[in-house]
């Protein structure tokens, strides 16, 4: 177990350093980038000019990344500005230092996605062994022919129509802005309503493989029913390949957010984020790529324990080859 | 059943506005476009905006010389910033300097404040860093008489005190330290408006609360600022969220279809123009001037306003000046002929259309495709048969390559908006000063290609010194441009200097004929208000903030 | 005395998407309390399908019919309830393949108490003291350790064992054995063969050991049932089977088996294939067309004839036999 | 989803007007006889826009498919078939592709290339292509394990035959799979893009982007937003029976 | 009979002190330890064992299918111990492989034809024509009826899949053809068939066999000599009839007795219990001395701490114990 952390965060450095070297890449590729300026001629004046930032801040850009070095100096400010959390400055937001603007809107989205993770997999379980242990009854095919519509209507559909019921309709919920936990259910909603769909049509068939497993004949054998079959084995074992979709469901919604984010005007980092994107704030858009993909590895991580919590084979094999 | 947090239709002490964007906090040295909430009642500068033009503010009289160069401010005893400390002339000294000098002028990502709408003396060679911010022509004369002086005659300054773009001159307290960045919080900013800020998340929500030391009397008890997407709007006015929000074109129909909202339902003019410039092209067949006035002929601008936007616009006649204010500016308006305009492209040597380049169209892409351009495209296309092609950009993309030439078998036009309200505002300040830098676009179709190529090389130097590009750029243009077109322009400079109405009428009026672009149309903005809000003057000057001054605000 | 288990003319077909497969085909079978009684036959030829028909575990796609008496019962007429109250309680099951018949995901020891703890014949510490008892009993050293490992933790041979063992949690009067050592070495198929016949003997169980492997059914079993295609053709006591087989199959079987002391010629063997059921049944004896015996009579079907006591064989040769041998 | 491609084949066929042909008299009309599905704010006909867009979405679709399934497969089965440092060195290399927030990936890279087809076809295909080595390095690690392949090796074959002859077409059950699901979760990930503003070039229509346009006029012209989405809809959840179906099949098989 | 047939004996592959270490998360596996062996050309061997006890991998190290940790291999004189992928192809033509498990050693997307016909396809041997027309000749050959020429391997029953494999095994032409368990997954009707026929083959192509099994039975009908291996270590050798009439091991002697079979008098009784107690060690942890020692009914102190090498007893009978 401490081994294999051990090589997965060994992994993990690895990939981190491929990503920001990715991004930095991009990053200087980006026409106009403030990676590429020219600080000999015009002076740092002439540079802030040019990308219309003002020169204290220019300043601290060059400072940051030594603007005036070569190319793997400024990548390594970068990497050990992002390590020491020194972030860069953002351009957009220059008032307000980037690690403070993480901090703020990084729970916000973070835990919207988990929320909506959460409560994808709890209601897909459900529906999954609802419509499993009815294989091909009309309960079975109505709730995947729902499921699986659930996957074909985009988030953002949902977002309207569920502001619009709950909204306008019922006046149960706010649609708009961020004052607490009431605010977070339609996004939350939003976001979980298309995994559900995804997430119970994949558990309905793992369980239902899971129940045609030689060891639940043995369950049965045994004196067992379905009851027995279902929660003593077939629905532990079928977790496990949902631990499979659920990984990059999560990295999907570490960004899936941003629409939702607008949608909603919640403060989270998706919001952040887009500006930056469409304003070109070359700094924040390669701290927040980079902190990203570091979440996104650690949830990576995260789902390969859970993978050893629910599978022993990987547990004690030392989690060897492949997956 | 529960209801809602929101029901802030309800709450007859409290406002809530819909607001797609922050721009970039409070702080009245910065510009945003986008929004300008510090004008609207966190900041109260020398005068304020009224429903009948400008009242007094922070000044209760104000003198001027004969010749309106020099301005004397009396200022009001009582006022305080939200800090308790006395607002001063002092006060409105450091401000000003603070706007003007270039080592605080540009921070946050925004553009500096427009200091240079207002001429005060010096103030061009400090934002140059010719001069010393000291050296500003602005002075207390005692602690509640302040005085500017100007270097050209200005009879609207007080009109355009109150512009919320000259928010900059609000007076700011010595005391506090703003060269921190963060004295823009919520919990560290300090104010002279009816209210203050009470707590703010950035692209979310504000809420301004009364500022407990302002003199006069306060409205409301909360002000609450949502952020968000535009097509959430409708949704949340419905739901009781909000008191006052803009619409979508998209929505108007709904909202007039439905009785209990099209009651709620004005459209708030702007002074936006959105319009087409044309693109440098190694091809000059944009330059033969039959051409451009087919190419203006052909596009059905009263369509666009009334079926592609909703009604949501008007029909656009002059790049600068919005008509609404101006009505002489329409007596140059092209009409739209179709049958005219393919005769004159017939004359022009493109009978039918045959033999004429490809017209490319570049938007800048913010989200969605721009339809007006596609109808454009479409209409020129219907009624020219020529090739149009629709161009969508990244708008980072597109900005970066605006100036780019396009090949010989190519013409274009770049979409553009201008965003003016006095056309005094806009006259050129010299030569010099309007070929080198900013409006120099609109004259580079008359540039020979290869002088043009000149031209794009010395924008694109990174080396060059802003300011030696820009006198190598003027010079350029004032060697190749044509004589006529060079007099208009200084027409425009003798106009400004002497503030002159009728040079500056001439200006504009050969406006249409001297520049390379299409007006297209200007904005209204629909905007649903509660019936029971009162008190609220219409903002045509920017685009998003519909109630000018927040402290003449009721509900009943 | 009245047979524990006894199975008349079983039938049992599957239907999968357009075919139908024939894999019992009027079964009868007695199992005596106490005694071991081994089924053998070629792949395919319906063993388990006999004894996962006993258990009823064959699902929705068989259709079963015939008369599995237990104990006096009519199993087939049993409610699901009623059965499950014997399933694993009055008879233990154990299979081939023990890795995929436990789940990996769980410890050996929480799958071992789940026949008592499903049952309510004890709480979960009182059956794991009995697990703990067993898997000593049953050669597994340092029980309690192994209680808390997973399945793939151990080898084959330790895992048929721990089926064993598991099988025996709830004292069953019938262990039916599917194949139990088909998957191990030689050795240890030779241990856990012991093993079995120990506990059996110890115990007073019935056993019915399903084999393809004629010479473990002999080592384990009191009476054999050869099984092909469906049928039952030849039941006879383990002793006779070298001396007396009626059936021509019985007899090739024996031939085609490759032994230590024969000579190095060429074995004999069966030709042809071995009855595909999913292609419908012959009218006569099934055996017939491989048959190096065949006469015009074997077009009807040969019913079980008797051929000596505790001997009987479906083959119209036995009948001569018999006629010859004891007029 | 036969009828689909079909559709997207045959636009310029089936589409009763010019997708970009603007009627400015007929701007917002409701469904008539005339325009099936109504008319846009230009006055262009959404049957026509939509036949189109499903055309856009097809190329996109696929393309990226395309591109995923060559990248994917070379490398997915390289890694896999090679094993050690090999496999460890792609793997890090995936694993870091996977890292990459996808949609600001896509992002950055269509405001550094620009608009375009080809753009997006990369940008769809940038990140995915990673669950497609994933999967197709998988089933070469099972396949691997497999008899015939030692028989294979034992026969002399090169590396390359056995990875193109052997491993390729016995991975393809799960491949395929991949690909039927990959098609529509590119159709979304495209209209996630036109979404927000990053799509296919107007005037040429792309569903993504009459759905968002559809969703703004929804309260005033409902049948704007429903005709796409409800085509869309019906287009991803073909493909996902499809996928289904395939999946099934190769089920059914492998337990036989 | 093959074994009284005078012959030169040339040597077709040889083994010299080959060692395979796997390396798993637990530990170091020791696979094969210290073999040495000789593959003649005429004297077939058969290889015994328990399973995990190295067979496998001896034979695929042979096949130069995995590279021995140790140790060095001859292919016809040759040593191809670190010959390269391409320069090993012409020495693999002499050896074939025929596995357990006929159904996933066949490619299952090619038909039974192409199967049969795919190692001369690899080595470039004649045209298509040719090609086809030797692989009906093979099909023949293994007694397979040509119509099934078309047929994928999962439309075939086991026993014919087995066929196919030894039909493309025998397609180049080999001298040697190593068969994993070849027989053990089927039938006994039909593994009677398929031992039939690989000893025609036997007889009338002159082929060697590396034959593993773990039934002595079935390897005496093939084999002249067989090696018997424990733990990764070779404990006995000689010919197939020494070693099965006067088994000098201990450990070969409770194989054979573990053996269920039918003699003239019988079926053989179940051994009983105490020959066969004792716990196999963890093949990752082997104890010092000799492997057998913790089943062993003679271990002595001597067995603990020294391990017994092979040494010949007899003539041609080679025994790694102590007390033999
Ligand atoms: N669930 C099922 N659906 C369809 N056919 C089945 C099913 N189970 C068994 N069969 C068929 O029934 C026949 C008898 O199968 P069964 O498993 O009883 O044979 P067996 O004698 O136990 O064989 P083996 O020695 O391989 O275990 C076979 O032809 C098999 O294909
Ligand atoms: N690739 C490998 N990695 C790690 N261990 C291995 C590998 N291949 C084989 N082993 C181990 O090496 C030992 C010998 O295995 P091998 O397959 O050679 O045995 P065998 O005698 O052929 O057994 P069987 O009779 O079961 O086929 C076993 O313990 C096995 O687990
Ligand atoms: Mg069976
Ligand atoms: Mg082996």
């Amino acid at each position: 177990m401490l081994r294999f952390v051990a090589q997965r965060v060994g992994y993990m450095i690895i990939s981190f350093f491929l990503v920001s070297i990715i991004t930095f890449w991009l990053m200087k590729a980006a026409p106009g980038s403030f990676l590429e300026l020219n600080l000999t001629v015009g002076g740092v004046n002439a540079a802030a000019q040019s990308i219309n930032v003002s020169p204290e801040l220019m300043r601290a850009l060059v400072a940051q990344y030594h603007l005036d070095a070569p190319w793997y100096v400024q990548y390594w400010s970068y990497v050990w500005g992002f390590l020491t959390l020194h972030f860069g400055y953002s351009m957009e937001f220059p008032t307000t230092p980037t690690l403070q603007l993480i901090a703020r809107t990084f729970p916000v989205s973070f835990s919207i996605a988990i929320l909506s993770v959460a409560l994808a997999v709890v209601v897909s379980i459900a529906a999954g062994v609802m419509a499993a242990i009815r294989e091909h009854s009309w309960l079975d095919a109505s709730t995947m022919f729902v499921a699986t519509l659930g996957t074909a209507i985009p988030a953002y559909v949902v977002a309207v129509l569920l502001a619009l019921v709950f909204g306008v309709w019922l006046h149960w919920l706010p649609v708009i802005g961020f004052q607490g936990p009431r605010y977070y259910v339609l996004p939350v909603l939003s976001l979980a309503i298309p995994m559900i769909g995804s997430l119970s049509r994949y558990m309905r068939n793992s369980i239902i493989q899971s129940l045609h497993a030689e060891y639940i004949v043995a369950v049965y054998a045994k004196g067992g029913g379905l009851r027995d079959a279902i929660l003593r084995h077939a629905l532990k074992n079928s977790l496990i390949p949902l631990v499979t979709v659920v990984g990059p469901h999560i990295a999907g919604l570490m960004m899936g957010t941003v629409l939702i984010e607008s949608m909603f005007g919640l403060p989270g980092m998706g919001q952040v984020f887009a500006t930056a994107a469409s304003r070109r704030d070359y700094p924040l858009i390669m701290d927040s790529t980079l902190l990203y993909s570091v979440v996104i590895m650690l949830m990576n991580l995260l789902v390969d324990l859970l993978y050893g919590i629910l599978d022993p084979r990987i547990r004690k094999r030392g989690y060897a080859e492949g997956r | 059943l529960p209801v809602t947090a929101a029901a802030s239709a309800d709450d007859k002490t409290s406002f809530a506005m819909y607001i797609i964007d922050d721009g970039h906090g409070f702080d009245p040295g910065i510009i945003s476009w986008e929004a300008y909430q510090d004008s609207i009642g966190i900041f109260e500068g020398l005068v304020k905006p009224g429903p009948k033009g400008p009242r007094p503010g922070i000044a209760v009289s104000w003198t001027h010389s004969k010749d309106y160069k020099t301005w004397t401010f009396h200022l009001r005893k009582n006022a305080k910033f939200s800090n308790g400390d006395p607002v001063t002339a002092q006060c409105f000294v450091y401000s000003w300097q603070r706007a003007y000098s270039p080592s605080t002028a540009v921070r946050d990502g925004g553009s500096s404040a427009l200091t240079n709408e207002v001429p005060v003396v010096n103030g061009a060679a400090i934002r140059a860093g010719e001069k010393l911010p000291q050296s500003l022509g602005v002075k207390a004369l005692d602690d509640y008489t302040f005085q500017v002086k100007l270097e050209r005659p200005d009879p609207n300054l007080i009109r355009d005190l109150t512009l919320p773009t000259e928010i900059w001159s609000a007076p700011l307290d010595p005391k506090v330290h703003m060269f921190k960045n963060d004295w823009m919080q919520a919990d560290k900013i300090v104010s002279d408006g009816p209210y203050m800020l009470k707590s703010y998340t950035p692209k979310t929500q504000a809420v301004l609360v009364p500022n407990p030391y302002y003199y006069g009397k306060v409205n409301l008890k909360q002000i609450v600022f949502l952020y968000s997407a535009s097509q959430n709007a409708l949704l949340a006015y419905k739901s009781g969220q909000l008191d006052a929000a803009l619409l979508q074109s998209t929505d108007i129909p709904a909202v007039k279809a439905d009785p209990s909202l099209s009651k709620d339902l004005h459209f708030f003019p702007t002074s936006v123009q959105y319009t087409l410039q044309i693109a440098p092209s190694q091809n000059t067949t944009l330059q033969n001037p039959l051409v451009r006035k087919a190419l203006m002929m052909a596009i059905d601008r009263k369509t666009i306003a009334e079926k592609v936007l909703q009604g949501a616009a008007v029909p656009a006649y002059e790049y600068f000046c919005p008509t609404w204010l101006d009505p002489w500016i329409t007596q140059g308006a092209v009409p739209y002929d179709p049958a005219q305009a393919r005769k004159l492209l017939a004359q022009a040597g493109f009978p039918n259309g045959k033999g004429f380049p490809t017209l490319v169209i570049r938007v800048p892409q913010v989200g969605q495709p721009d339809v007006v351009a596609q109808a454009v495209q479409q209409m020129w296309e219907n009624n020219l048969h020529i090739n149009v092609k629709y161009d969508g950009e990244e708008a980072g993309q597109f900005y970066s390559t605006i100036g780019q030439q396009l090949p010989a078998n190519e013409v274009g036009v770049v979409q553009s908006s201008g965003n003016f309200k006095y056309p005094q505002l806009l006259l050129p300040q010299s030569l010099d000063q309007y070929l080198g830098t900013q409006y120099h676009s609109l004259y580079w179709g008359y540039l020979p290609p290869d002088v043009y190529q000149q031209v794009h090389q010395l924008d694109t130097n990174q080396s060059l010194d802003p300011t030696v590009r820009a006198k190598k750029e003027a010079a350029l243009y004032k060697k190749y441009l044509p004589k006529n077109v060079l007099d208009w322009i200084n027409t425009g400079v003798k106009a400004y200097q002497t503030n002159d109405d009728n040079l500056m009428k001439e200006f504009y009026l050969k406006h249409e004929q001297n520049v390379f672009e299409f007006p297209i149309y200007t904005p209204l903005e629909p905007v649903l208000i509660r019936s029971d809000v009162k008190g609220y003057t219409p903002n045509d000057f920017l685009l998003t903030v519909p109630p000018i001054w927040l402290n003449d605000i009721t509900r009943q | 005395m009245a047979p524990l288990l006894n199975i008349s003319d079983l039938k049992v077909t599957f239907h999968a998407d357009r075919t139908v497969v024939h894999a019992v085909n009027g079964v009868d079978l007695c199992v005596d309390a106490g005694r071991a009684v081994a089924i053998v036959g070629e792949s395919g030829s319906g063993k388990s399908t006999v004894m996962m028909a006993v258990m009823r575990l064959l699902g929705r796609r068989a259709h079963v019919s015939g008369r599995i008496e237990w104990d006096g019962q009519d199993l087939l007429a049993l409610p699901e309830r009623a059965m499950r109250q014997i399933r694993g309680r009055a008879m233990g099951m154990i299979f081939q393949n023990p890795s995929s018949y436990l789940n990996p995901t769980k410890t050996i020891g929480e799958q071992m108490i789940e026949p008592v703890l499903f049952h309510r014949i004890a709480s979960a510490s009182a059956a794991r003291r009995q697990a703990v008892q067993l898997l000593e009993q049953v050669g597994i050293p340092d029980p309690e350790q192994r209680l808390r490992l997973y399945p793939f933790e151990l080898s084959g041979g330790q895992l048929q064992r721990v089926m064993i063992a598991m099988a025996l949690m709830t004292r069953p009067k019938l262990l039916i054995a599917d194949e139990p050592t088909t998957a191990l070495d030689v050795t240890v198929q030779a241990e856990v063969l012991v093993l079995l016949k120990r506990l059996q003997r110890e115990l007073g169980m019935a056993l019915v050991f399903i084999t393809h492997d004629l010479a473990v059914a002999a080592q384990v079993a009191e009476e054999i049932y050869v099984m092909y295609g469906g049928f039952i053709l030849e039941h006879l006591p383990a002793a006779e089977l070298t001396q007396r087989k009626a059936h021509p199959y019985l007899r090739g079987l024996l031939g085609s088996i490759p032994r230590l002391d024969g000579p190095r010629t060429p074995l004999p063997f069966i030709p042809g294939q071995p009855l595909d059921t999913a292609r419908g049944l012959p009218e006569g004896c099934v055996f017939a067309d491989r048959c190096a015996h065949r006469m015009s009579r074997c077009a009807q079907r040969p019913p079980m004839i008797h051929v000596g006591s505790g001997h009987r064989a479906a083959c119209w040769l036995a009948e001569e036999e018999v006629t010859q041998v004891w007029p | 989803m036969a009828v689909v491609v079909l559709v997207a084949l045959c636009a310029g066929w089936l589409a009763p007007y010019d997708y970009q042909q603007s009627d400015f008299m007929a701007t917002y009309q409701g469904p008539s006889w005339r325009h099936w599905l109504g008319t846009d704010g230009l006055g262009r006909d959404m049957l026509s826009r939509i036949i189109w867009a499903l055309r856009s979405a097809c190329i996109v679709g696929f393309g990226a498919e395309v591109v995923e399934l060559t990248v994917g497969v070379l490398i997915g089965a390289w890694a896999g078939y090679k094993g050690g440092w090999i496999d460890n060195l792609l793997m890090r290399f995936v694993d870091s592709v996977y890292a990459l927030p996808s949609l600001l990936f896509s992002i950055i890279l269509v405001v550094i290339l620009g608009h375009g087809l080809w753009v997006i076809l990369i940008a769809v295909s940038a990140t995915s292509w990673v669950g497609m080595a994933r999967i197709v390095r998988s089933q070469a690690l099972t396949i691997r394990q497999m008899g015939y392949i030692d028989a294979a090796r034992s026969m002399g074959a090169s590396t390359f035959t056995i990875i193109r002859r052997y491993i390729l077409p016995n991975a393809m059950g799960p491949v395929v799979v991949a690909i039927t699901f990959g098609i529509p979760g590119n159709m979304m990930t495209e209209a996630g893009l036109s979404l927000i503003g990053l799509g296919i070039e107007p005037p040429t229509p792309d569903l993504g982007t009459l759905i968002s346009e559809g969703q703004q006029a929804m309260f005033s012209y409902p049948y704007l937003l429903l005709g796409p989405a409800v085509v869309f809809a019906l287009t991803l959840l073909g493909f996902t029976f499809l996928g289904d179906g395939i999946r099934d099949a190769f089920d059914t098989k492998a337990r036989s | 009979m093959a074994m009284t047939r005078p012959r030169q004996a040339t040597e077709l592959a040889r083994m010299e002190n080959l060692v395979k270490v796997f390396r798993t998360p637990k530990g170091s596996l020791v696979a094969c330890d210290h073999i040495s062996l000789r593959l003649e050309q005429g004297t077939s061997l058969g290889l015994v064992g328990e399973s995990g006890s190295g067979k496998t991998t001896l034979v695929r190290i042979l096949l130069m299918l995995e590279r021995p940790t140790s140790g060095r291999v001859w292919l016809n004189g040759v040593e191809v111990t670190r010959l390269s992928e391409r320069r090993l192809k012409p020495h693999r033509r002499l050896i074939q492989f025929v596995a357990q498990d006929p159904y996933s050693s066949l490619f299952p997307n090619l038909t039974v034809g192409q199967n049969i016909m795919e190692p001369l396809r690899v080595h470039k041997v004649g045209r298509a024509q040719e090609r086809m027309q030797r692989a009906m000749e093979l099909m023949e050959r293994v007694g397979l009826s040509t119509y099934h020429f078309y047929a994928y391997p999962h439309e075939l029953s086991g026993g014919q899949q087995q066929r196919v494999a030894i039909a493309r095994a025998l397609a180049l032409s080999p001298q040697a053809v190593v068969l994993d368990e070849a027989v053990s997954s089927l039938d006994v009707s039909v593994q009677a068939q398929i031992l039939n026929l690989l000893q025609q083959l036997k007889d009338e192509m002159g082929l060697t066999y590396l034959f593993i099994s773990h039934n002595l039975a079935v390897i005496r009908l093939l084999c002249e000599m067989t090696a018997v291996m424990y733990m990764g270590r070779i404990v006995e050798y000689g010919k197939t009839d020494d070693v099965l009439h006067s088994p000098s091991h201990p450990y070969t002697r409770s194989l054979i007795a573990s053996i269920p079979s039918f003699t003239d008098r019988g079926v053989t009784p179940l051994p009983d219990l105490s020959s066969l107690a004792g716990e196999r060690p963890s093949p990752l942890r082997l104890p010092p001395g000799c492997a057998y020692q913790t089943r062993c009914p003679l271990v002595s102190e001597r067995c603990r701490a020294e391990r017994p090498e092979l040494r010949e007893v007899a003539s041609g009978q080679c025994v790694a114990c102590h007390h033999a």
